[in-house]
């Protein structure tokens, strides 16, 4: 009511900053609080049509439970109007909401139907949950904003370890991998075709190895002592084998000292060897 | 009794030594551990019980009750940091000014917070305007929100729900530590009554008592502690 | 004296404050700060004198003396640190996804396994790629390979051959458990076959009685029976 009162003004004034039901409207009403060139400001202020009709509930004191909607919907549409007026951009939510508060007003001048008939909701029983809903979560958000955080009242307290001498793991290898890859190089063998990978056993070059071992700690080693009897017969031949393939790729020597005294076995060019690495260590 | 006091010397050693390795690791790892993961970072063999490291952790925190830092229970675990109290000092080292947060950011935030799995139109319900998606990607992009499900419905639009992140950075260890949410008011009788009242509305409401504030439901709180 | 007695409390308050304060900021600084740089955080109208933060940094480093974390003195600053011997402790925290090993690499391991005693250059002719050093330092270091002896050759190069290590690796105890040739050649089920022999067999031997000592032995298995 207050408003169309201050509407009233002399005519002839040249400005009219809006019209509110219909009536010319020239200066910003008293009850506002704002000055115009505040106006933009105050408007970023609010985050919606909620928020609007909250400041002006909140600024009326009452609670949300009573609101005076003639009163309040003149003052929501009498925002909008200016807003309209000073061309800023109006979310289509204040309109929707201008709207929604037009047609509880109208309802409210009419007889109330009965409660049988009364199929939809109340308009203003929706409204005032979601001004409700609304107001707890803006108060909500206003004590998390509040909360120390980390960045501006939370800081990690952090300890250097760069000085730490710290071993890294070591990749692992799936024996699965390993056997694929040596499939592919068999299968690239056999298109060189040329060159062969002789087919002993296994426990054969194993026992290769494992002689060129123990032949690299000693100057030479009986033939007998390349035998190890819990081994059994198979044993024997593996080892067997293995000196004989040792003998063929010249990696090993068999030899006598005198005649008929028993075969020596030794790494080929062991004394070079030694030499070697006597010559390294000084 | 003479003999077993080194047995109980030895005892008290070995969790001594627990204790020790516990602060450093949480020290050194410069993120919130769990018990569970400190205890992962011990050589398989040596590994601690649960209760040794809790204990280790219950009496790291005593000692450390006076001093300026203090080890703290967040969402993913333990981590130390410099109390709240020296923020005002601390704040100073950086030259950059901490981020500040919008109102429709916060707003959006706490919405996805008390009323999780929540989606994007039904934050704007209860907002009353649209979401920007500026403001969705930076709560993604934060990690403070995330995708959780998606909803039966057309366009099948994404369920947001907070993170463990989120609660880290607000220093809380579940979402029951957030503030209070005023449980909406009954308003069904009031309001009969005051639609009965039209036309005298709006005269003797000055008066009229403010509703009691009552803390949020129980119903609430199971969504709160997920 | 009665009335002296507040004033040292208000000395002793302040420079507790200090201390404090000293304390929080070279936590937060993510970086050693000298005694210069802690001042400059003070705010202007608050800065203690240089005695001050010195005689504080000397208080707190005499604090954390019995603690897993010291103070200490870097070329630029101080700085809080794990102390060195927990090194051994905390290292699995920063223990990252250890790289692949290379193709080449599986392959030359494969070629001395089944090739053995060889040379590289032998290694190199059925490759028919060179073998780079590295990959042979990376065997000989891991101990999986070693020169179990020389060839008469110019040179006199190195024969390769591979070690108990290796067969504890793969949690074999002899290479004769590994597929033959003609079972790698023929078909991948037949390689898929001899890999699930192995696997079974060290299944087995982990429900025989346990090794006396096998400490290495219980993660190997894991990875060999992969």
């Amino acid at each position: 009511m207050n408003m169309q009162e201050n509407s009233v003004t002399p005519p002839g004034e040249p400005q009219v900053l809006a019209m509110v039901n219909g009536a010319p409207f020239h200066q910003i009403p008293d009850d506002l609080y704002i000055p115009p060139d505040a106006l933009e400001v105050f408007l970023e202020l609010f985050e919606g049509p909620l928020d609007l009709l909250l400041y002006l509930i909140r600024r009326q004191n009452v609670d949300i439970i009573n609101i005076p909607i003639a009163q309040i919907t003149h003052q929501y549409i009498a925002y909008i109007q200016v807003m309209g007026n000073l061309k800023m951009e109006l979310a289509a939510e204040y309109l929707v909401m201008a709207a929604l508060l037009a047609e509880i007003k109208s309802r409210m001048l009419l007889p109330r139907q009965t409660e049988a008939e009364d199929e939809e909701e109340d308009p203003r029983a929706t409204l005032i949950r979601r001004l409700q809903e609304y107001e707890c979560i803006k108060n909500v958000a206003e004590e998390i904003d509040l909360m120390p955080r980390f960045e501006r009242d939370i800081f990690a307290a952090l300890v250097d370890v760069s000085k730490l001498s710290i071993e890294q793991p070591l990749p692992d290898i799936q024996m699965k991998e390993m056997l694929l890859a040596f499939q592919d190089v068999l299968k690239r063998v056999d298109q060189l075709s040329h060159h062969h990978i002789t087919k002993e056993p296994l426990s054969v070059r194993e026992r290769m190895s494992t002689i060129l071992a123990y032949l690299e700690g000693a100057d030479s080693l009986l033939f007998s002592q390349l035998f190890y009897r819990k081994e059994g017969r198979q044993g024997v031949v593996v080892s067997f084998l293995a000196i004989l393939e040792l003998s063929k790729e010249r990696l090993i020597d068999i030899f006598q000292s005198e005649p008929f005294a028993e075969l020596r076995v030794r790494a080929a060019g062991a004394t070079f060897g030694a030499i070697e690495s006597s010559y390294s260590a000084a | 009794m003479a003999q077993s006091s080194p047995v109980i010397q030895l005892l008290d050693d070995v969790n001594m030594e627990i204790k020790r390795i516990v602060e450093a690791i949480l020290f050194a790892a410069n993120r919130p551990m769990t018990v569970k993961q400190i205890i992962d970072v011990f050589p398989e063999i040596e590994r601690p019980e649960t209760i040794e490291v809790q204990d280790a952790i219950e009496a790291i925190i005593e000692d450390y009750r006076e001093r300026p830092i203090e080890l703290k229970k967040v969402a993913s675990g333990y981590r130390f940091q410099v109390k709240p109290e020296l923020a005002r000092w601390v704040g100073r080292l950086f030259e950059e000014k901490p981020p500040r947060y919008s109102r429709a950011l916060l707003e959006t935030l706490a919405i996805i917070a008390y009323r999780q799995p929540v989606t994007r139109g039904e934050i704007e319900d209860i907002r009353g305007v649209s979401v920007s998606s500026s403001i969705i990607q930076t709560l993604l992009e934060r990690e403070w929100i995330k995708v959780v499900a998606h909803k039966e419905a057309p366009g099948r639009p994404g369920l947001y729900g907070t993170t463990k992140q989120f609660l880290d950075y607000f220093n809380i260890s579940s979402l029951s530590e957030l503030p209070t949410l005023q449980e909406i008011q009954d308003f069904d009788s009031a309001l009969d009554n005051s639609l009965n009242l039209i036309q005298e509305e709006s005269e003797q409401q000055e008066t009229t008592p403010p509703h009691p504030t009552r803390p949020i439901g129980s119903t609430h709180n199971e969504t709160a502690t997920v």
